[in-house]
């Protein structure tokens, strides 16, 4: 008998058996049911707001269902907490990073369970030495006496992965654990998923990244709209990637990931970077600085960024945007030059910033839609007494909506409530009522599902196509592959390469990526 | 992803906005009836106008505190803040420290009102600034900056005064204090006019828009090209520009200004801006919800010395209710969430 | 020789009643020709205390207070006194600490009674009442209201307090509690304070309400409350004489820290006496006024 | 993949970090010289165990506030809180509230000092416990509750005692208060003693650690499978427990419980915590800062008095150099940081 036929006869670990959960009227889930058997990962796909999430943080305790029943290893399972999923074995990895900032990575990884020494009392040097061997596990090579708030997105990401790989358990819940990760780590951990399942654990994948879906999984379960809308199987081979997107928006999947054209853009050079660096900082002193970054921008192109994660790309659209202090170096738009010593000063310059870290940096949680859209241009909506005009303000909003098919109840709705992939088409919306020269957009499909993130490189193209030279950076190499018309790679804070979209590859691009600064000159 | 936030139900969602910013008010009308019911005369107009009156000082700095919480500030110098203009008010109605003495309304050597009015909201402005300053420049929370300005301030003022009051103003300025406009009293049409602008500028004006932003979220606001310094030193300007109004109007009523008035409003001005449903994290809250809290706080006062409750039972009546009126709020407001 | 050192400590320079002890300190202790260390209670007895440490390790000669409280100073007077350290209480007298050199005072609870003896006399054939306390707990707001009590609870038939609320000493709230009262009970026939600054605030409220014929009484003696006596708007105001106590006190404290000289009395008891209009020139601070 | 973190300078975060414990004590050290050299009787070891013993009483309530302050919450409550443990402590240790006035120390009827104490420090424990049930269950924020307590509290006081102090305690009592060990005062001891059992605990048990967890993300620690509620609620127990042990030390030094004590020691209590270093957004401090937040404030007020600053000049003083302090360290950090 064959692994996988041992498996798919074994019982389940866990099944999911008619799971409703309702919020104030919004139904996120709707008489669900699924099963996940030891030694097998299953995948759960489904576009924003499928209820993915939802389902996971109901098997973790975090909230309980409206109605439905749940087994665990034979037996009627209702955690009560996250704490007592955690006793039956049951361990996540939220999607919202769930590290507390304020603490070391060492503390982190044995939050509520620090190894004691013989007093009863914490014993650091334990923890941190046993801490090491825990991130060393996910290839993550830092002190583990590090503050997690000067981490990057992704090495928290991995501090959190190695957290949950670290306790004794059965099922290991993983909702978008790679959403920050480049194909590096991202193979680093789909190993390690595959050394798990050959323990028997069994683990629940949520990815809005197919390839990666695809290449793991053994079974998948598919939502849309709450409901199970099919489940897959691998049988022998991969699970092809037009059948889950076809499962997941319930129509071929062939429009969706057309290709978009790339062009040899003859335009003027828009935006010129010549030995830009930046500086240090003590408190974060294995924080990436640039090291002299030399970069242009022509109109109406898309120039994609490339590089593995701390290769400074971020640090690289946050200098240009005046959000963090130069230590060196010129930047020139147009021909002249320019010295944005705040966001403020860059935006009045024509440069706008989609930054990476949605959720603490771009959005207004508590506040509206249209409040959201319009705080980078009140100076457009509003009159010469400073009032704001609201009717021009809302017909803007209305027009964008349109434009990019954002899909909301109305104007006053709070933003928390939108999907990420609408949340995202807000952010770009609040920057095109700006009409900018540049636009920067760092990660701008993190946790986008395939349709929404299809809808954003088509708008990106429109924008590139009206003459605003975009900048793009993004860790998903397809994505920079699909879009891009020309392609740079950078590593610690320097440019070690460069490409026209066209003839670019994930191979060619990985080899530049790995670049050091040697190689780099003699190339 | 499609139609599970389309139909975000909307008439829920208005019947819980409407409900949840009636929470204080519910609370509001329950205590009036219930004072009405113990002691009818409770609702004579005059007795209102008095309310109306007494709240008007509180809650005209509670206003300015309301942008300060909307960006996620406080400012607890506000009470000597009140102390200090109130003395710089006097000294320039009277024309020197000197003149403390006399009751007398003529005879006054200083500048006249509108001089003590202006004196009083620039001094009031600038010492907001100067804290906003402090706060932003110097990177030190506001709890502490304006914590030093509180113990700053009631310095500067002991020392203007040397400890004494300054009393006895001309019948213009008392008129801003103790004058009638119909039946209702001038402090309380400074108040309702200035509550109204406020609210027109909170909800109306693109600086408004700025304030939640950089409330709701200070890094996002800064890189969407908001100046979240000035925002932030223009919130401190603003409630120190609103100590200095209540300062003048406080003097103008008692014809008195002291160096030890205003000690405690601090929390009496926060407690009417957070029982009014602002949030003390930013980026939620309205002028309406402090007008509100502001005049809860009033009426309960009011009302316990209408009926000669003991002042011990009144301490422990007040914070009971403060509490209960919040917890009521929130509780509302999760029955309408989930 | 070295210039003698003597320490002057008031509960509380946050009001002008002990601004003006503190003064008639500092004056006397100029015209003594001895330097003087100030103290500021900031109406916390820890506050006082440490104040007394402090000049205990500077070795004052002397030490005048007046304290916050009697009991609660008790033990660092007593530090004092152990210390080797003369100390003279002003105002209010500290009981059970021996040793102490000398108290100068006009007892709080007696000005309660005169104040409210002086309302009876006014109204001898009765009267309703509101009155306003002081801050809850302090030393002068207890002992005046016991004061006031103690002469008109065995008079309750005719003397009705249908309104008593706590102002705080202060002028606003004052001003806030009468209005309510007024609203409440109507017009009183008298208004008994625990200090001046309540009694202004008072007065404001009746002002306001034309209800000008309202006796209102006052307790301190400050120059603004004097005015208002003279001009008929306060009934009276009680009298108890601190800057004549302070200045006592200051003469026998360093009197004994010069050369041992044992004051004539242990115990100088000013009575304290209600100003009003036609005793004005008794009043203490009446020159301040003019 | 070993490559995504380059080489981590060590040595660059080590100065830093020893930078930032320093900032504050840096500071206490240059007042301490200061004081010095304008009266070298300042470091009289009289002198300095005067402070020690004065500082202690706000400095017990400040280890209660630092836990609370790590979880990001806020207690206004403490002044009042230790008024009415005060009381509680009198009434048991005389047996009653009657007997308010006897200086004496025979003849108290009584039930000793240890029972005063227990009494203290368990209502106090069981004051903070109820606030804390209000915070977590009835979801209002601490500031909220914890000014309604600072009211609540103090009516209550005022109620038990009818106003009044209740002195006289015996003895045995007064030694906790009075008493020295050596040349040390008790209070500085029992201060020494609970500042090292804080820090142990703070730092070194898993409970310490989830408070900091609590306070850097209450809903990751929740995530995390931390019970946020139960130790929201054990920090206000805690300050509660230390508001009662001031309390009863208080009470002995002073041989007196007043209805009045406390007053305003909210404000000390988190301006030493916070000038210690600790962030009012939780998760990042640590007792010993508070310990010399304390003792900054302790060596400035009585350097100032020793000096024969005016008061008004005090209070002057002692508002900047709060404001300075705190921007020291911010600026210090700063510096290390860009
Ligand atoms: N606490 C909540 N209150 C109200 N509605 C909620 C809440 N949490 C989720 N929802 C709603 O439930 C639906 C499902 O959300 P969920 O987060 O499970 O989606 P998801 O599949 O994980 O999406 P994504 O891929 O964007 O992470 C959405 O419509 C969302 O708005
Ligand atoms: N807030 C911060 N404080 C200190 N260090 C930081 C901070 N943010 C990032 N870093 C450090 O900077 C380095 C690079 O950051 P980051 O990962 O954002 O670069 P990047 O090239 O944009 O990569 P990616 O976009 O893949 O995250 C990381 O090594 C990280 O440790
Ligand atoms: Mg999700
Ligand atoms: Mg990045």
């Amino acid at each position: 008998m064959s692994t996988a036929e041992a498996i798919a006869s074994s019982p389940p670990l866990l099944s999911v058996e008619g799971v409703t959960k309702h919020f104030s009227g919004v139904t996120a889930l709707s008489d669900v049911s699924l099963e996940v058997r030891p030694g097998e990962i299953l995948g759960l796909l489904g576009e924003n707001g499928a209820g993915k999430s939802t389902l996971l943080k109901i098997l973790s305790g975090v909230m309980p269902p409206s109605s439905g029943r749940i087994v665990f290893d034979g037996a009627d399972y209702a955690p009560s907490s996250p704490q007592d999923a955690k006793r039956h074995g049951i361990v996540t990895i939220y999607q919202e990073l769930s590290l507390i900032p304020t603490l070391t990575v060492a503390e982190n990884i044995f939050i509520g369970r620090a190894p004691l020494g013989p007093l009863g009392l914490v014993s650091w040097r334990g923890m941190e030495d046993a801490s090491r061997a825990i991130i060393a596990r996910v290839g993550l090579d830092i002190d583990p006496s590090t503050p997690v708030s000067s981490l990057s997105v992704a090495e928290q990401q991995l501090v959190e992965i190695a957290r949950a790989l670290s306790l004794e358990s059965r099922l290991i819940i993983m909702d978008e654990p790679t959403s920050a990760l480049t194909e590096t780590e991202v193979q680093k951990l789909m190993s390690i998923m595959d050394r798990l399942r050959k323990d028997g654990v069994a683990i629940m994948f949520v990815t809005h990244r197919l390839e990666e879906a695809s290449a793991i999984c053994d079974r998948m379960t598919v939502l849309r709209d709450g409901r199970v809308a099919g489940h897959l199987d691998r049988d022998g081979q991969p699970i092809q990637i037009p059948k889950i997107i076809e499962k997941m928006v319930g129509r071929a999947a062939s429009e969706l990931y057309a290709r978009p054209t790339q062009r040899d853009v003859a335009g003027a050079v828009r935006l010129s970077v010549r030995g830009l660096r930046t500086v240090r900082d003590p408190l974060a002193p294995h924080a990436i600085v640039l090291e002299g970054v030399d970069l242009d921008l022509k109109a109406g192109e898309i120039l994609g960024v490339a590089g593995l994660v701390g290769s400074g790309r971020t640090e690289l659209a946050r200098a240009i945007f005046g959000a963090d202090r130069i230590a060196a170096g010129t930047i020139t738009l147009d021909g002249k030059p320019i010295a944005p010593a705040s966001p403020a000063d860059a935006i009045k310059l024509g440069i706008g910033l989609v930054p990476e870290d949605r959720k603490h940096q771009a959005i207004f949680a508590a506040l509206g839609i249209l409040n959201n859209f319009s705080i980078a241009s009140l100076g457009r909506y509003s009159n010469g007494a400073g009032f704001m005009a609201e009717r021009r303000e809302r017909e803007a909003l209305a027009g964008y909506r349109k434009a990019l098919s954002i899909r909301m109840a109305s104007p006053e709705q709070a933003i928390e409530g939108l999907s990420g992939g609408n949340q995202q088409k807000v952010i770009l919306a609040r920057w095109l009522a700006r009409d900018p020269k540049v636009l920067i957009v760092d990660e701008p499909t993190r946790g986008v599902d395939v349709g929404a993130k299809a809808e954003v490189h088509q708008i990106l193209v429109q924008l590139a196509a009206r003459g605003i030279a975009i900048m793009m950076i993004s860790s998903e190499l397809p994505e920079v592959l699909a879009v891009s018309d020309r392609i740079v790679t950078m590593r610690r804070g320097r440019i070690t390469g460069e490409m026209p979209g066209i003839e670019a590859t994930e191979e060619k691009l990985m080899e530049l990526m790995a670049l050091d600064r040697k190689q780099e000159v003699t190339q | 992803m499609t139609s599970t936030t389309e139909q975000t139900e909307r008439s829920g969602i208005n019947i819980a906005r409407l409900l949840m910013s009636f929470g204080p008010l519910m609370f509001l009308a329950v205590l009036i009836v219930i004072f009405t019911v113990l002691k009818p005369s409770f609702i004579d107009p005059i007795n209102l106008f008095n309310i109306l009156r007494q709240i008007s000082i509180t809650g005209l700095i509670a206003l300015g505190m309301t942008f300060v919480i909307l960006t996620a500030g406080i400012d607890l110098s506000v009470g000597s803040l009140l102390a200090f203009c109130g003395m710089v008010a006097a000294v320039v109605a009277k024309g020197g420290t000197a003149n403390t003495l006399s009751l007398s309304t003529s005879g006054t050597q200083g500048y006249g009102w509108f001089a003590a009015l202006l004196a009083a909201v620039v001094v009031g402005a600038l010492a907001g600034g100067v804290q906003g300053f402090a706060i932003t420049r110097l990177k030190v929370p506001p709890f502490v900056v304006t914590l030093g300005g509180l113990t700053v301030f009631r310095g500067l003022t002991l020392t203007i005064s040397n400890g004494g009051p300054i009393s006895g103003f001309d019948a213009s300025m008392r008129w801003f204090g103790t004058g009638l406009i119909g039946p209702v009293p001038v402090p309380a049409i400074i108040f309702a006019i200035a509550a109204i602008l406020c609210h027109i500028v909170l909800r109306y004006t693109r600086y408004g828009r700025a304030v939640y932003a950089v409330g709701g979220n200070a890094e996002a606001a800064r890189l969407s090209g908001l100046r979240v310094d000035r925002i932030l030193i223009s919130v401190y300007v603003i409630v120190g520009f609103f100590a200095g109004l209540a300062a003048f109007v406080l003097s103008a009523r008692l014809n008195s200004s002291e160096a030890v008035a205003g000690i405690g409003y601090e929390l009496t001005v926060i407690s009417a801006v957070v029982i009014g449903g602002t949030s003390l994290f930013g980026g939620i809250g309205s002028v309406g919800g402090t007008v509100v809290g502001a005049a809860l706080i009033g009426v309960l006062q009011n009302g316990l010395q209408f009926n000669n409750v003991s002042s011990y039972t009144q301490s422990i009546v007040i914070g009971l209710i403060l509490i209960l009126a919040v917890a009521f709020d929130r509780w509302l407001k999760s029955r309408v969430r989930r | 020789a070295d210039k003698l050192t003597i320490l002057g400590s008031v509960p509380n320079l946050g009001f002008p009643f002990f601004v003006h002890m503190l003064n008639e300190i500092k004056a006397e202790a100029k015209a003594q020709g001895v330097n003087l260390t100030e103290s500021d209670g900031q109406n916390s007895a820890p506050k006082q205390t440490a104040d007394i440490e402090a000049a205990l390790v500077q070795k004052v000669n002397a030490i005048v207070i007046s304290p916050l409280d009697v009991n609660a100073l008790a033990p660092a007077i007593e530090e004092a006194v152990k210390a080797g350290v003369p100390v003279v209480t002003i105002d209010r007298r500290v009981d059970g600490v021996e040793g102490i050199l000398a108290h100068v005072g006009a007892d709080n609870v007696k000005g309660g009674e005169a104040e409210a003896q002086a309302m009876v006399a006014a109204f001898p054939n009765g009267a309703k009442l509101f009155h306003l306390q002081g801050q809850p707990g302090a030393g002068p707001a207890i002992d005046r209201n016991k004061g006031v009590h103690n002469v008109l609870d065995p008079l309750k038939d005719k003397y009705q307090i249908i309104f008593e609320q706590t102002a705080n000493f202060a002028r606003a709230e004052a001003l806030s509690v009468t209005e309510a009262g007024l609203a409440a009970n109507g017009k009183p026939d008298a208004i008994i304070c625990a200090n001046d600054d309540m009694a202004l605030g008072a007065l404001e409220a009746c002002a306001a309400r034309n209800f000008n014929d309202v006796k209102i009484y006052g307790f301190d003696a400050l120059p603004e409350a004097l005015v208002a006596v003279r001009d008929g708007k306060l009934a009276g105001t009680v009298e108890q004489f601190p800057g004549q106590q302070s200045r006592t006190a200051v003469q026998i404290a360093v009197a004994f820290a010069r050369d041992k000289t044992e004051p004539k009395e242990k115990l100088v008891l000013l009575t304290p006496i209600v100003i009003g209009k036609d005793n004005l020139d008794k009043a203490e601070r009446l020159n301040e006024t003019k």
